[in-house]
């Protein structure tokens, strides 16, 4: 309207969803700004004063009314409730088959890694009409990767690994921002996501990793880095095959069993005596500051890589 | 013939700067208050005049990126913590509590002028914090940036929040003791005015939440000072419990900024309607109501922040039980003007303003409850839209109308009639002009805290500038007309409403005894018609 | 006083929080750090508090008798038993610094939970420091309370300020009683490295 | 600041015999000397929950004897547990995210 933008681009499967409840949330608001407004104002008018002396009607309450207008409401925000939940457990839950992508934010860039070895900073290629999972960590303050068109966004929090999803329906180029206040460049820290087409897309990644793929690069870490001297291919290291490991329930030694996923492999590549597997000594030397974010990236991707190829459904 | 000031009363009693910063009188304290609170104000209100030149335009050419970030922050730190917490309660509630249950003063009077000195020495240090570089964390003050990536003057405004902390207990402490001990004979709890309902909620949010702020500041200040770890991911600390710290008080705060301006709606509906408040009761029960399920919803700011899925459930579901006592009081403030006596003086424009605001500002507060929605609004400028509207649109609104109402009282005179109506006027309509459009542009994505934005949202950062611009002429207004009405405003005499309630039935401005006699109170606080009604229509 | 005492009860609230979460995180990290805590110290400390506690009761029940020397006898003690915990909470103090356990770039910590340990011990500094800090503003108060009763001004049913003064005691021995279990006596029972 | 030593609710002037106070004592010092010792004693997860009982009560009768609630308004009695309640929501609903946090978090994959 008058070149005003009054509503963003809606270019995710779930921007739909969120878009109907807005909608129904702007309905309920107005419904009841407009009740309430047009009563006082009306009110106002009809009963306003006309002589200096004159009071008002001495009415008390009514306790029909209290409950109506208790119970309405309530009602109504219960249907709220409901409808918001639905739609954030869509959110909150990606299909198995995604297409995995890494994301590394720090003071004050975007950094993402793809599994096929691209590197792109404050930029994602992504191809239209796939579920696409972003694997996200920061490497000093929280931040927020945020991207309005999709209606998705997480904060970015240092030391763990924090995951969205979205499924682009429409080519484009779209806005990232960070959406969670990060210092002095908070921002700066925007990029643009370009929704291809898949065909463009396979064009745009075969167009070149000079290192190779995230796996590769994870395997020559993980010699550079000794981590073979322990965990080797056979059973004869001091450490665990990691052969299979990932996606895998593991045993700790306090006796309680966890899966391993991406958090995990980080937790125990970084502090690994904070969860130690069965029938081993934590002798595993602490990595934590030894290793970027980035490195870290490609560890996992590496022992993702030893697993069985189901696990590997993001490859592309 | 004209009224007259009376001869004695506690504005002349005693002259000189020592009667005043050493003053035990309530009312004299309130006015202490008055002052401070409106120099924080209008700090606050010049940082926001900076932050909408700024935003004028995409580029970030005003300021620099730093000085943007302090900015911000330091406009949400003044104006949270040193001017809207405290401008209620402690202006006109110091003022009114005692006058509107009968009694001389609060239960405790120095510790009422120690809450004052505490407050302006809190204040003495976000002041040197701000001179000597600022704060750039935002008003939240997330670890870790808070806590090792800021450089910025982060402990002594840390300190400066602690101690106003105390301040807040202390006058709420001072309350809660007043109304439960000091009320006149006969004045039972459901004889109270309805701006002591929400005092007394408000005091006991005061009381059990500031602790847990004042302990997380302390930690903060630890965590930096001597590098203990509590929230620092490198020592597998977890930023996120911060986030809870902060909430807990935070979220309740947010109804110690809102709870007061609420009692006064409640006293200038029933006084310009003339008639006692629909359904008193639940309105007085709606604030406790308020108080105690406020403290149940903290997480509903942590949804995208890294929380379990099933907290984030509970703390939405319970976001929107608390919002249905808001809705009562809504309910029954409209249904009190119903066959009222509706009289369109200034306060009463104050009151229609808070109501109709409060409302759009409660409703956008639903769609950030609703977890799907929020993970779209959450830090962008609906946000900033959303809490603007109760707190300015809401908050200042009732403040404003409360201290035009209680003027006549305070003060002994009157203030222009005309003039007040124009600048009550200005304000509303700079209001709108200067927030809604950040509900658009919330929902079209622009993140909040940012100095520069994409050129897309320039016409809509534009409207609110121009509006933010017509709202400081209507803030400015009052400042003026109020002092010069101090010294030439008409005498008011003791009930120029002709509004019920024990505070009319004194002088104006009421002697330092407050009442010559003790009043005996037999009938409702609403009770119309009142002993006298003849002054101004 | 009980309200404000309520408020008291809110701040630590904060600190206990903090503590319980991460001690369910990491368990064993605390049990080990915990095993560096003093127990014969602490658990005279609690006795010693608790002693305290009993000679203030002793000091308003005095002051409900109107015995003004009672009150100052029990005053007396009180301090001196307060005395005697902060010195050696403060022997203790100087341990962990001699052991480089204080939180920050010298702390040392042998086996595998450096970096929890440094949250424990984080808190513990804090929380009992705090407790600490209330107790020398408790005595400050109490040195308040003995010039009262020297000059008289308690006394003839005038004793609530000395009631006061007893709650916050008492509030503050409260607070010792959670932080010596939760402190000191974790996973005693086992041997963790 | 006389005035504000009237903080205390008046309590009625109820003087307490000097044996109940002792035998607080006793009490108290018998149940520290408990924790410690149980301490020692391998309970599994009871060991966390007898010690924090044990607390609880020795917290409980110095609240009841030493301070004098016993002996209080309802007021009083009100506000003691009303301090209770609001830790208890402070710890309940922070826990209810970090205990549920493995259940499914935003941002980490629902199971
Ligand atoms: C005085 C201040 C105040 C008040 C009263 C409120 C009231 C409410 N707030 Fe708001 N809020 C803030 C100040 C306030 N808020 C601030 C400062 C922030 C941001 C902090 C920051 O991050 O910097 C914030 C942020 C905020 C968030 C977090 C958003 C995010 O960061 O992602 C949420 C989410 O649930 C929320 C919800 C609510 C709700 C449900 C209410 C409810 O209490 C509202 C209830 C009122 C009504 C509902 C209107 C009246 C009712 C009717 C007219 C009847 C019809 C009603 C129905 C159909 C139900 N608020
Ligand atoms: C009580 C609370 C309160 C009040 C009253 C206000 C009042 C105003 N606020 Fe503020 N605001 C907050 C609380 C409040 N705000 C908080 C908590 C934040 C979040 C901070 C954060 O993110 O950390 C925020 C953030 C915030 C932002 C977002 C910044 C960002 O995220 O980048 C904006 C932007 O428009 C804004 C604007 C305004 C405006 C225009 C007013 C107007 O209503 C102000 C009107 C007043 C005046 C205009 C004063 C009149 C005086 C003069 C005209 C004299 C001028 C003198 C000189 C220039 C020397 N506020
Ligand atoms: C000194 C020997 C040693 C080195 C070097 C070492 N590890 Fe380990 N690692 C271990 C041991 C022992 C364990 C099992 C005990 C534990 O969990 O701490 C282990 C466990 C792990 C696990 C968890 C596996 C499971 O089954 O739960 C991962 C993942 C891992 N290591 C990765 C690495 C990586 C990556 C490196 C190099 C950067 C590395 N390790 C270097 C000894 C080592
Ligand atoms: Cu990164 Cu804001
Ligand atoms: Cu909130």
């Amino acid at each position: 309207m008058f070149g005003i933008p009054l509503f963003p681009d809606s270019a995710s499967t779930v921007a739909a969803d969120v878009d109907a409840l807005y909608f129904f949330l702007v309905g309920v608001s107005g419904f009841f700004s407009i009740l309430i407004a047009s009563l006082i104002v009306a009110f106002a008018i009809k009963y306003r004063r006309r002589h200096v002396n004159e009071v008002g009607a001495q009415v008390q309450g009514g306790l029909l009314l209290e409950i109506a207008w208790t119970v309405i409401p309530f009602l109504i925000t219960l249907v709220i409730f409901f409808w918001g939940a639905k739609v954030y457990f869509v959110m909150a839950s990606p299909p198995a088959e995604t297409l995995n992508i890494y994301v590394v934010g720090k003071q004050w860039m975007w950094k993402v890694q793809h599994i096929a070895g691209q590197r792109e900073i404050n930029q994602l290629h992504v191809p239209v009409g796939r579920p696409v999972k972003l694997i996200m960590t920061s490497e000093d303050v929280i931040h927020n990767f945020s991207i309005p068109a999709f209606r998705v966004k997480a904060d970015v929090i240092p030391g763990r690994f924090v995951q969205i999803w979205f499924e682009p329906t429409k080519p484009g180029t779209y806005q990232i921002f960070c959406a969670e206040y990060c210092g002095t460049k908070h921002s700066g820290m925007t990029g643009e996501v370009v929704v291809m087409e898949p065909v463009e897309y396979q064009t745009w990644l075969s167009g070149g990793a000079p290192e190779g793929s995230l796996a590769s690069t994870g395997e020559r870490l993980f010699a550079d880095l000794a981590c073979n001297t322990c965990h080797r291919p056979d059973s004869r290291g001091r450490g665990p095959m990691l052969n299979n490991v990932f996606g895998k329930p593991v045993q700790l030694h306090d006796g309680s069993v966890v899966t391993a996923d991406e958090s995990y492999i980080r937790e125990s590549i970084l502090t690994p005596a904070a969860k130690v597997t069965a029938g081993y000594q934590p002798v595993m030397p602490a990595f934590q500051g030894l290793v970027s974010e980035e490195q870290l990236l490609a560890l996992i991707e590496y022992i993702k890589s030893l697993s069985p190829p189901s696990e590997k459904a993001g490859q592309p | 013939m004209a009224v007259e000031l009376p001869p004695h009363h506690y504005l002349n009693d005693g002259f000189g700067i020592k009667s005043w910063l050493l003053t035990r009188d309530h009312k004299r304290i309130a006015l202490l208050y008055l002052a401070a609170i409106t120099v924080f104000f209008f700090i606050g209100g010049a940082f926001a005049v900076l932050i909408r030149l700024e935003l004028a335009t995409p580029a970030g050419d005003f300021v620099s990126d730093d000085t943007y970030n302090e900015l911000f922050t330091m406009h949400g730190i003044v104006m949270v913590f040193f001017f809207l917490i405290p401008a209620i309660p402690a202006v006109l509630g110091n003022f009114l509590v005692p006058l509107q249950i009968g009694a001389k003063d609060l239960a405790f009077p120095k510790l009422n002028l120690l809450s004052w000195y505490i407050y302006i020495v809190g204040g003495l240090f976000t002041f040197y914090a701000l001179i000597t570089g600022g704060v750039d964390t935002g008003w939240t003050m997330y670890a870790p940036l808070s806590t090792k990536f800021s450089t910025t003057r982060i402990i002594p405004a840390a300190l400066g929040i602690f101690i106003t902390g105390f301040s807040s207990i202390l006058t709420g402490l001072n309350f809660i003791v007043t109304i439960h001990r000091m009320r006149a004979p006969g004045m039972t709890w459901f004889k109270m005015p309805l701006f002591l309902w929400a005092i007394y909620a408000t005091s006991l949010i005061n009381i059990l939440g500031t602790p847990v702020i004042a302990i997380t500041v302390l930690l903060v200040a630890a965590e930096r000072l001597l590098h203990f770890g509590f929230f620092d991911p490198s020592v597998g600390g977890d930023p996120v419990l911060f986030q809870h710290l902060f909430w807990f008080y935070s979220h309740p705060a947010v109804y110690i900024m809102v709870l007061p301006a609420m009692g006064v709606i409640s006293e200038l509906v029933a006084a310009f309607c003339r008639k006692p408040v629909f359904g008193y009761r639940f309105v007085a029960f709606s604030s406790l109501g308020i108080a105690v399920l406020g403290f149940l919803v903290w997480g509903h700011h942590i949804f995208v922040a890294g929380q379990s899925i099933y907290a984030s459930l509970v703390f939405s579901l319970l976001s929107f039980l608390v919002a249905i006592p808001s809705a009562i009081k809504v309910f029954n403030w409209t249904a009190t003007m119903y066959r009222g006596s509706v009289s369109w003086q200034t306060p009463m424009l104050y009151a229609i303003g808070f109501i109709g605001l409060f409302t759009i500002g409660g409703l956008t507060g639903l769609f950030l409850a609703a977890i799907g929605m929020d993970v779209h609004l959450t830090d962008t400028y609906f946000i900033i839209a959303h809490f603007h509207y109760i707190m300015v649109g809401g908050t200042i609104m009732g403040y404003l109308g409360g201290l035009h109402y209680w003027w006549p009282k305070i003060s002994g005179r009157m203030y222009p009639e005309g003039l007040s109506k124009l600048s009550a006027g200005i304000i509303f309509i700079g209001f709108n002009l200067t927030f809604f459009p950040q509900f658009v542009l919330g929902y079209l994505g622009m993140p909040r805290r940012y100095h520069a934005y994409p050129p897309d949202f320039q016409v809509l950062n534009v409207l609110s500038s121009a509006g933010a611009s017509i709202l400081g002429v209507g803030y400015l207004l009052p400042m003026f007309y109020l002092a010069w009405s101090l010294r030439y405003g008409p005498a008011a005499g003791a009930n120029p409403w002709g509004a019920s309630g024990l505070e009319w039935e004194t002088t104006s401005p009421p002697p330092t005894e407050n009442f010559a006699t003790t009043p005996i109170v037999t009938e409702s606080p609403y009770n119309y018609p009142s002993p006298v009604v003849k002054h101004v229509a | 006083m009980w309200v404000f005492l309520l408020t008291e009860i809110l701040f630590f609230g904060g600190l206990f929080l903090v503590y319980t979460i991460y001690r369910t995180w990491y368990p064993l990290a605390f049990a080990a750090a915990s095993h560096h805590l003093d127990i014969p110290l602490g658990s005279i400390n609690t006795a010693v508090l608790i002693g305290s506690s009993l000679t203030m009761a002793l000091a308003v029940r005095a002051a409900q008798l109107n015995s003004r020397k009672g009150i100052i006898v029990f005053l007396v003690f009180t301090m001196i038993l307060g005395g005697v915990f902060l010195g050696i909470k403060g022997i203790e103090y100087s341990h962990k610094f001699s052991e480089h356990l204080v939180p920050g770039p010298n702390f040392q910590f042998a086996g595998a939970f450096v970096r929890p340990a440094q949250i424990f011990f984080s808190l513990y500094f804090v929380m009992t420091g705090l407790h600490a800090l209330h107790m020398i503003i408790g005595i400050g108060l109490m040195i308040w309370m003995l010039l009262w009763a020297y000059d008289g001004t308690l006394g003839n049913g005038y004793y609530s300020p000395v009631e006061v003064v007893g709650l916050y005691w008492h509030f503050v021995d409260i607070v010792w009683i959670f932080l010596f279990p939760l402190l000191y006596l974790i996973g005693r029972h086992a041997v963790v490295h | 600041m006389r005035s504000c030593t009237e903080m205390a609710e008046r309590t009625e002037h109820h003087v307490v015999s000097t044996t109940i106070y002792y035998a607080i004592f006793a009490a108290l010092l018998a149940l520290t000397g408990v924790t410690v010792a149980v301490a020692y004693v391998d309970l599994g997860p009871l060991n966390v929950a007898v010690a924090i009982a044990i607390a609880c009560f020795k917290a409980l009768i110095v609240v009841l004897y030493f301070m004098h609630v016993k002996y209080g308004t309802r007021l009083v009695k009100l506000t003691v547990i009303a301090g209770i309640y609001w830790i208890g929501i402070l710890l309940a609903l922070t826990l209810s995210d970090y205990l549920t946090r493995g259940w499914g978090t935003y941002g980490a994959q629902l199971q």
